[in-house]
C-alpha cells in the first residue's frame, strides 16, 4: 500500500498530502449505505424495511502536525547518535551501521547508545545528551 | 528536538511506522526500512542488510540513511497545524440484512453477528445508567496512539451490538472508564481479563459455577464481548497491521476472560474487599497478560499423596513469564482445600508463592522478556532488576519481582478441583456502582 | 432439581413418570407472537428449529432385586476417578464390620473410565450377585 | 450390570447428582436407584471416606449405607421394569412468525445459542446456506455426542441453521458440513474444561479470504469467527451438548469454547509440508483436522530463549512440553519467521525436529507415574497389556521416559503474520482429518 493510500484509511485527508490547507480538511467517509434518511417504517409487501443505526465511532483526536527538524548539509564533521530501542538484534545492527560509517564516512563521529527504560518509554536524559552532543540520530525500532 | 533522525524499522513494521508517524503529526516522515527479522541473525548476515538495499524503496540502505539527514525539507514536510480525523456520519439507513453487512465490512464488529444499534436500542442501552448521554466517559487507545475519547452513547451503542441488556451497562461504563483497550498493539498476542464482584453477579445472572469460563451465561458472554468491540469502535484497536500488531493472534480476544467470582462458596475474602471495597459494592478488576493455562495437569497433582494445590501452582508458575503477574483461577474445592491446609487467607498462599517459585540467574537472564522488558529497568537502577543482573549466573531468585504479582480469585462449580492459571497483571479496579 | 424436573429438560415426556406411554409432545413455547413493537423490527419472520434429531431411548427393565444381602457377593467397582479406591476400601471395611457374611470383592475396571470392560462384567455375573459402582471423583 | 440380571447401585459424588439420573434416563433406566457421597472424594483421608461411608447421602438424606443395601434388596415396581422405547422432543420444527427481536430472545432463552446475538435463521437465509452444497437438505451428514450419550443424527439443512446463525456465509458451508460429518463436538462433558481446534488447509483458505497472518488466532475476519463459532453451535443443537450439570460438566469452563481455536495453515509462508499434505492429501485438496485437548498457551515462559546468541526455538518448544500432560498431545503453531528459524538450525523437514522434540522431552518414570491425570487415563491400558503404557509403569523409577509414544504425537503447523518470531503451544490431540471438497 503507498503512504496516500494508506493515510486515507486513517481518515486523514488527502488533501494535506497535496499541499492544500491543512486546516481541519473535514471529509466524509462514504458509507455503503445511504447516509441519511428518515427511519422508513415496515411497509409488508413492498420488500425489506429499511431502519436506521448509529455509528458506534468514538471522537478521535486532531492530529497536531509536526514540521519537520532541518535537514544538514553534509554528514562530514558531525556527530550521528545510533539509538537502540531495545528490541532483539537491533543493538547488532547498529554496530554494523558504526562499522559502515567507519569505511566510508570517516568524518562521521558515531555515538551507540541504548535508550534506556522499555521500549515504550520516553528517555529525556538521553534526548538532552543528543540534543547538547549530537547533530543527528538514527533509531533502531524493529525486531 | 530539532535534530534531524532517520528511524529504521524493518520492512515488516512498513505501514505501521507511516500511520504511526503520520497520527503523530509526521505524515512524510523520513523512514527506512531494513529486512526482518533482525532479531536472531548473525553479524555478518547483518552486514549483508547494512550494504544491500532498502526493501522497500528498493535504494541502498545507507545511503537512504544519509539522505535522510541531509536531503534538505520540502514544503510539505515543514508543515504544521491541525488535522481532523473522520469517522464517518452519525447515522447509517438501510435493511437490516445490508446494515449487518456494513458494520461486519467496514471492522465495527469482532466479524460475527450483531444486534444492530438502532437508535431505540441505543436509548433503550441508555435507561440502564443515570449518566447523561452525551456525558464523556474516558479515552482509550490501543498501544502508544493519540486516545480517542467517547461519550455515554458511544458506548452504548457497542454495548448494544454485542448483546447487552440494558441493566449490564453500567459495567460496561465502568470497563470503559478504565481507558484499558482488550486489543493492544504489540506484536506480542496479549490477552485479557476480567473480575466482577459484588452483588450484581446475581442480579446480572453472571455464571459462576459449572462452565464458568465458557459460553454458558449471556452476562458473562456479551460483556465480555462487548470490551473487544469497545475497543475497536472507541479506541480504534484491532486493525491488523495498523493498531493490531499480534504476530500469531489469540483466541481469547473473542470473549475475553470473564471471571464472575464464586464469592458464596469461596472460603476467602472476595477480590474487591482484598483491594479495599466493601463486600456490598459492585466492582470490575481489569487483567492483562499472555492467557489463561489449565493447572491440574501440573506436578504436584500427585495420586500418592493428597493433592498439593499449592506445589501445583508453583510449578505452572515457573513456565510463566515474571515480566506478567500470576494469577490464579481456583475452583472452590481447590480454595476450600488450601484453607484446610492452613492458608486461611489468600495473603498467605500468595506469600508461600512468591518464596517457593525460583529460578536461577541464568534462566532469568535468558528469557526473552528479561531483555526486553527488564533489562532496561535495570540500567535505571529499578528493583529488584538492578540486584538481579548483577548476582552469580547460579543465584536462585524469585520468579516474579514482588508478592504483589499473585493474585487470586475463586470461581467454578465444584464438580472437580481444578484450578486455572493466568500469566497476567492486575491493572485497576472500577466501581460499577458509580456508573449506575 | 427433582427428578420429574431434570427429564423434562432432557425432552422426555412427564406422562412417562406418570406410567402412560408417551407422544411428542411440543414443550418449547413458540415465541408470542402478535405483540409487534416499533415499525421495523415489528415485521413478522419465522425461523427454522436448529435442534439435531435425537434417537428414542430403549427403555432397559432394572435386575430383579436381592431379598437380603446376607451371605452374598457383592462385587465394588472402581471406575478409576481419582480416590474412588480408597473410599470403596472404606465401605468393604465397613461391611466386614457390619455384614460379617457378606463377601465383598474389589475390582477396578481395566480400560480408560469410558470404556467398556466385558470381561469384569462377565466375571460378576458368574461370581457375584450385586455390583456397587463408583463413578464420582 | 442390570441387563445382565445383576443389581447394581452406582454411586457418584454429590456434585453428579443431576448428571447420573438424566444420564440413566438417556440409557433408558429413568428409576436407576443411584446414591450419593458428599463431594468430593480427591484428597480425603482414610478416616475422613469412613465418615463418608458411615453417614447420610447428602442428596436423599438418609443413611448411605442403607441406601445401597435398599438399593440392591427392595423389590422394583412395575414402572422399574418397564420396557419399549421413548421419544424425545426438541420442539416444533419452525419458531413464529414474530418479530425478530423476540426470535433472537426465544433462541437466546432457549438454550440454542452460545448466549451472542445470531442471525436469525428464516428460511430464505437457511436456502441460501444451502446453495453452499450439491448435498440435498435431506441427506444425513451425521451423528454426534458430547460425551458417552445417546448421539444424536442430523441432516445437511440442520447444520445450514446452525451456519446461519453462526454468521457463516453460503460459501463456508462445506467447511462446517465436514466438521459435523466428524460427529465430534466442540463441548465435552468432562469435569476438564476441554479446548477444541480446527486445522484448514488447501485453496479454500484464500477462496475464504481466511485470516493466517497478523493476528491470525484472533477475531479479525468473518471465516475464522463464524466457523469456530459454528462448531460449538452444533455441538450444543445437533449433539445436545453444553448443558451445564447435564451434557457439560467443566467445573471452571474455557474461554476457547466460544469459537474455538481456528487455524489456517499459513501455507504460502511456511518452508515446512502443509499439515493435511503430511495426512496424505494433495496440496490443491481442501482438508478440515480436528484437535481435542486442554488448552493452548504462548511460548513467552521459555527458558533458554537464548536472545543474545541465538534463539534456541527447539529448546524453548520442548521446555513448554514439559508443563502438559501427556493425557494430550502437542500441537506447536509456529509464526513463519519461527520456522524459518528452525530450518536455518537443520530442521528442513517437521519430521526432524518431531523426532528431536519427542527424543529429548523426557521424564523420570516416577514423575510420570505420580501424574494424578496419568492415572486415570494411562494406568488401567498398562494394565490391560497396552504398549508403551505397560513398559512405562514396569520400569525402574529413574529411567528417563518420552512424554507421548511417538513422534506423531507431535503436530507442527504455521500460522502468524510475520512481526515476531513467537509460537504458541496447543496440549490438544488430533483427532480426524476430513475432505471439505467432498462436500461441496
Amino acid at each position: 500500500m503507498n503512504r496516500r493510500k494508506l493515510l486515507s484509511l486513517l481518515g486523514m485527508s488527502p488533501a494535506i498530502l497535496a499541499g492544500e490547507s491543512a486546516l481541519a480538511a473535514q471529509t466524509e467517509k462514504k458509507p455503503a449505505p445511504a447516509t441519511h434518511s428518515s427511519a422508513a417504517s415496515a411497509k409488508p409487501g413492498t420488500g425489506p424495511a429499511k431502519i436506521t443505526t448509529v455509528n458506534p465511532k468514538g471522537m478521535p483526536p486532531q492530529i497536531q502536525l509536526i514540521p519537520m527538524a532541518p535537514r544538514l548539509d553534509s554528514l562530514d564533521g558531525k556527530t550521528v547518535y545510533l539509538v537502540d530501542t531495545g528490541f532483539h538484534g537491533s543493538d547488532m545492527l547498529l554496530e554494523q551501521i558504526q562499522e559502515w560509517f567507519k569505511t566510508n564516512m570517516p568524518g562521521v563521529t558515531t555515538v551507540f547508545k541504548r535508550k534506556a527504560g522499555p521500549y515504550a518509554q520516553d528517555d529525556p536524559a538521553l534526548w538532552k545528551e543528543i540534543k547538547e552532543k549530537g547533530n543527528a540520530v538514527i533509531m533502531a525500532v524493529g525486531h | 528536538m530539532g535534530i534531524p533522525s532517520a528511524p529504521i524499522i524493518t520492512k515488516a513494521f512498513k505501514d505501521l511506522a507511516i500511520l504511526n508517524a503520520a497520527k503523530r503529526g509526521m505524515p512524510h516522515e523520513r523512514i527506512c526500512f531494513t529486512q526482518h527479522p533482525v532479531w536472531g541473525k548473525t553479524p555478518d548476515e547483518l552486514k549483508v542488510y547494512v550494504n544491500g538495499d532498502d526493501p522497500v524503496n528498493n535504494k541502498p540502505f545507507l545511503k537512504e540513511v544519509v539522505d535522510a539527514l541531509t536531503v534538505p525539507l520540502s514544503d510539505d514536510e515543514k508543515k504544521s497545524g491541525m488535522v481532523s480525523v473522520s469517522v464517518g456520519p452519525p447515522t447509517f439507513t438501510d435493511t437490516a440484512d445490508n446494515l449487518q453487512d456494513f458494520y461486519l465490512n467496514n471492522g465495527y464488529t469482532d466479524f460475527l453477528p450483531i444486534i444492530l444499534p438502532t437508535e431505540e436500542r441505543v436509548d433503550a442501552m441508555m435507561k440502564g445508567t443515570s449518566h447523561h448521554p452525551d456525558e464523556v466517559v474516558g479515552k482509550m487507545a490501543a498501544g502508544a496512539y493519540p486516545p480517542w475519547s467517547y461519550t455515554v452513547r458511544h458506548v452504548a451503542a457497542s454495548a448494544v451490538m454485542a448483546g447487552c441488556r440494558p441493566e449490564y451497562f453500567p459495567l460496561l461504563l465502568a470497563v470503559a472508564s478504565s481507558g484499558i483497550a482488550s486489543l493492544f498493539s504489540s506484536t506480542n498476542s496479549f490477552a485479557f481479563a476480567m473480575i466482577v464482584n459484588g452483588p450484581i453477579r446475581d442480579k446480572l445472572e453472571f455464571n459462576y459455577g459449572i462452565g464458568a469460563l465458557g459460553p454458558f451465561a449471556q452476562a458473562n458472554a456479551a460483556i465480555g464481548r462487548a470490551w473487544t468491540i469497545m475497543s475497536k469502535n472507541l479506541g480504534n484497536g484491532g486493525i491488523p497491521g495498523d493498531t493490531y500488531l499480534g504476530s500469531v493472534g489469540n483466541n481469547l480476544n473473542y470473549n475475553n476472560v470473564v471471571i464472575a467470582e464464586n464469592e458464596e462458596a469461596s472460603p476467602w475474602d472476595p477480590f474487591h474487599v482484598q483491594r479495599g471495597f466493601k463486600k456490598e459494592e459492585n466492582v470490575v478488576s481489569l487483567f492483562r497478560g499472555l492467557g489463561v493455562v489449565p493447572g491440574q495437569v501440573a506436578r504436584g497433582s500427585s495420586v500418592n499423596t493428597a493433592p498439593m494445590f499449592d506445589q501445583q501452582m508453583s510449578d505452572l508458575f515457573s513456565t510463566f513469564t515474571g515480566f506478567f503477574g500470576a494469577l490464579i483461577i481456583a475452583d472452590p474445592l481447590v480454595a476450600v482445600r488450601l484453607h484446610e491446609q492452613g492458608y486461611d487467607t489468600k495473603d498467605k498462599l500468595i506469600d508461600w508463592l512468591y518464596k517457593n517459585t525460583t529460578q536461577t540467574v541464568k534462566d532469568y537472564k535468558s528469557r526473552n522478556y528479561s531483555y526486553l522488558f527488564e533489562y532496561p529497568q535495570a540500567l535505571q537502577g529499578v528493583e529488584p532488576f538492578a540486584t538481579w543482573y548483577k548476582l552469580p549466573d547460579d543465584a536462585v531468585i524469585p520468579h516474579f519481582p514482588r508478592p504483589s504479582s499473585f493474585n487470586i480469585v475463586v470461581t467454578g462449580g465444584q464438580t472437580n478441583a481444578y484450578p486455572q492459571g493466568a500469566n497476567m497483571s492486575y491493572g485497576v479496579s472500577v466501581s460499577i456502582d458509580k456508573w449506575a | 432439581m427433582n427428578r420429574r424436573n431434570l427429564l423434562s429438560l432432557l425432552g422426555l415426556a412427564p406422562a412417562l413418570l406418570a406410567g402412560a406411554r408417551t407422544e411428542a409432545q411440543p414443550s418449547d413455547k413458540t415465541p408470542a407472537s402478535g405483540k409487534s413493537g416499533a415499525a421495523p423490527s415489528g415485521a413478522q419472520f419465522t425461523a427454522l428449529n436448529p435442534k439435531g434429531s435425537p434417537p428414542p431411548v430403549k427403555l432397559i427393565p432394572m435386575a430383579p432385586r436381592l431379598d437380603t444381602i446376607h451371605g452374598k457377593t457383592i462385587y465394588l467397582v472402581d471406575t478409576g476417578f481419582m480416590s474412588g479406591g480408597v473410599l470403596l476400601q472404606q465401605m468393604q471395611i465397613w461391611f466386614q464390620k457390619n455384614y460379617p457374611d457378606v463377601t465383598t470383592v474389589f475390582r477396578k475396571k481395566a480400560g480408560a473410565y469410558m470404556e467398556d470392560d466385558p470381561p469384569l462384567w462377565k466375571q460378576i455375573q458368574a461370581n457375584g450377585n450385586a455390583a456397587i459402582m463408583a463413578i464420582g471423583h | 450390570m442390570e441387563k445382565l440380571g445383576i443389581p447394581s447401585v452406582p454411586m457418584a459424588t454429590k456434585s453428579f447428582a443431576d448428571l447420573a439420573k438424566s444420564n440413566a434416563s438417556k440409557r433408558g433406566m429413568p428409576h436407576i436407584r443411584a446414591c450419593f457421597t458428599p463431594h468430593p472424594v480427591w484428597g480425603k483421608t482414610a478416616e475422613q471416606l469412613m465418615a463418608y461411608v458411615e453417614g447420610d447421602d447428602p442428596v436423599s438424606g438418609k443413611p448411605l449405607m442403607k441406601e445401597i443395601i435398599d438399593g440392591l434388596t427392595v423389590p422394583l415396581t412395575a414402572e422399574d421394569t418397564k420396557t419399549g422405547m421413548m421419544d424425545v422432543n426438541v420442539g416444533p420444527p419452525i419458531y413464529g412468525p414474530d418479530t425478530l427481536d423476540n426470535l433472537q430472545k426465544h433462541f437466546l432463552d432457549n438454550g440454542m445459542t452460545d448466549f451472542l446475538p445470531i442471525i436469525i435463521p428464516t428460511p430464505e437465509k437457511v436456502d441460501a446456506m444451502l446453495k453452499g452444497t450439491s448435498h440435498p437438505p435431506d441427506e444425513v451428514v451425521g451423528k454426534m455426542a458430547a460425551g458417552a450419550y445417546a448421539a444424536w443424527t442430523f441432516n445437511v439443512r440442520q447444520v445450514a441453521v446452525n451456519a446461519v446463525m453462526a454468521g457463516c456465509e453460503p460459501e463456508y458451508f462445506p467447511i462446517l458440513l465436514a466438521v459435523a460429518s466428524s460427529g465430534m463436538a466442540a463441548l465435552g462433558s468432562s469435569t476438564s474444561s476441554f479446548a477444541y481446534s480446527m486445522v484448514i488447509n488447501g485453496p479454500i483458505r484464500d477462496r475464504l479470504n481466511m485470516n493466517y497472518t497478523i493476528g491470525a488466532m484472533g477475531p479479525f475476519a468473518q471465516p475464522n469467527a463464524a466457523i469456530g463459532r459454528a462448531w460449538t453451535l452444533v455441538g450444543k443443537n445437533l449433539g445436545n451438548g453444553g448443558i451445564p450439570g447435564d451434557t457439560y460438566m467443566g467445573s471452571q469452563g474455557n474461554n476457547t469454547n466460544y469459537n474455538n481455536i481456528v487455524i489456517a495453515e499459513n501455507e504460502k509462508d511456511s518452508l515446512w509440508k502443509p499439515y493435511h499434505v503430511q495426512k496424505g492429501f494433495k496440496p490443491e485438496d481442501n482438508v478440515v483436522s480436528l484437535f481435542a485437548g486442554e488448552d493452548i498457551r504462548q511460548g513467552h515462559g521459555a527458558r533458554r530463549a537464548g536472545v543474545l546468541e541465538n534463539p534456541m526455538f527447539d529448546d524453548q518448544i520442548s521446555d513448554i512440553f514439559r508443563t502438559l500432560t501427556s493425557q494430550f498431545d502437542a500441537l506447536v503453531i509456529c509464526d513463519p519467521l519461527t520456522i524459518k528459524r528452525l530450518v536455518e538450525q537443520g530442521y528442513d523437514t517437521k519430521e526432524k525436529l518431531m523426532e528431536w522434540l519427542w527424543k529429548n522431552t523426557t521424564r523420570t518414570a516416577k514423575d510420570y507415574r505420580d501424574s494424578a491425570f496419568v492415572y486415570t487415563f494411562h494406568y488401567p491400558r498398562a494394565l490391560r497389556g497396552e504398549e508403551p503404557y505397560k513398559t512405562w509403569y514396569n520400569c525402574p523409577e529413574d529411567t528417563q521416559i518420552p512424554y507421548w509414544p511417538k513422534p506423531d504425537n507431535i503436530v507442527l503447523v504455521c500460522a502468524g503474520g510475520q512481526t515476531n518470531p513467537f509460537f504458541q503451544v496447543g496440549n490438544l490431540t488430533y483427532r480426524t482429518s476430513v475432505s471439505i471438497d467432498k462436500w461441496m
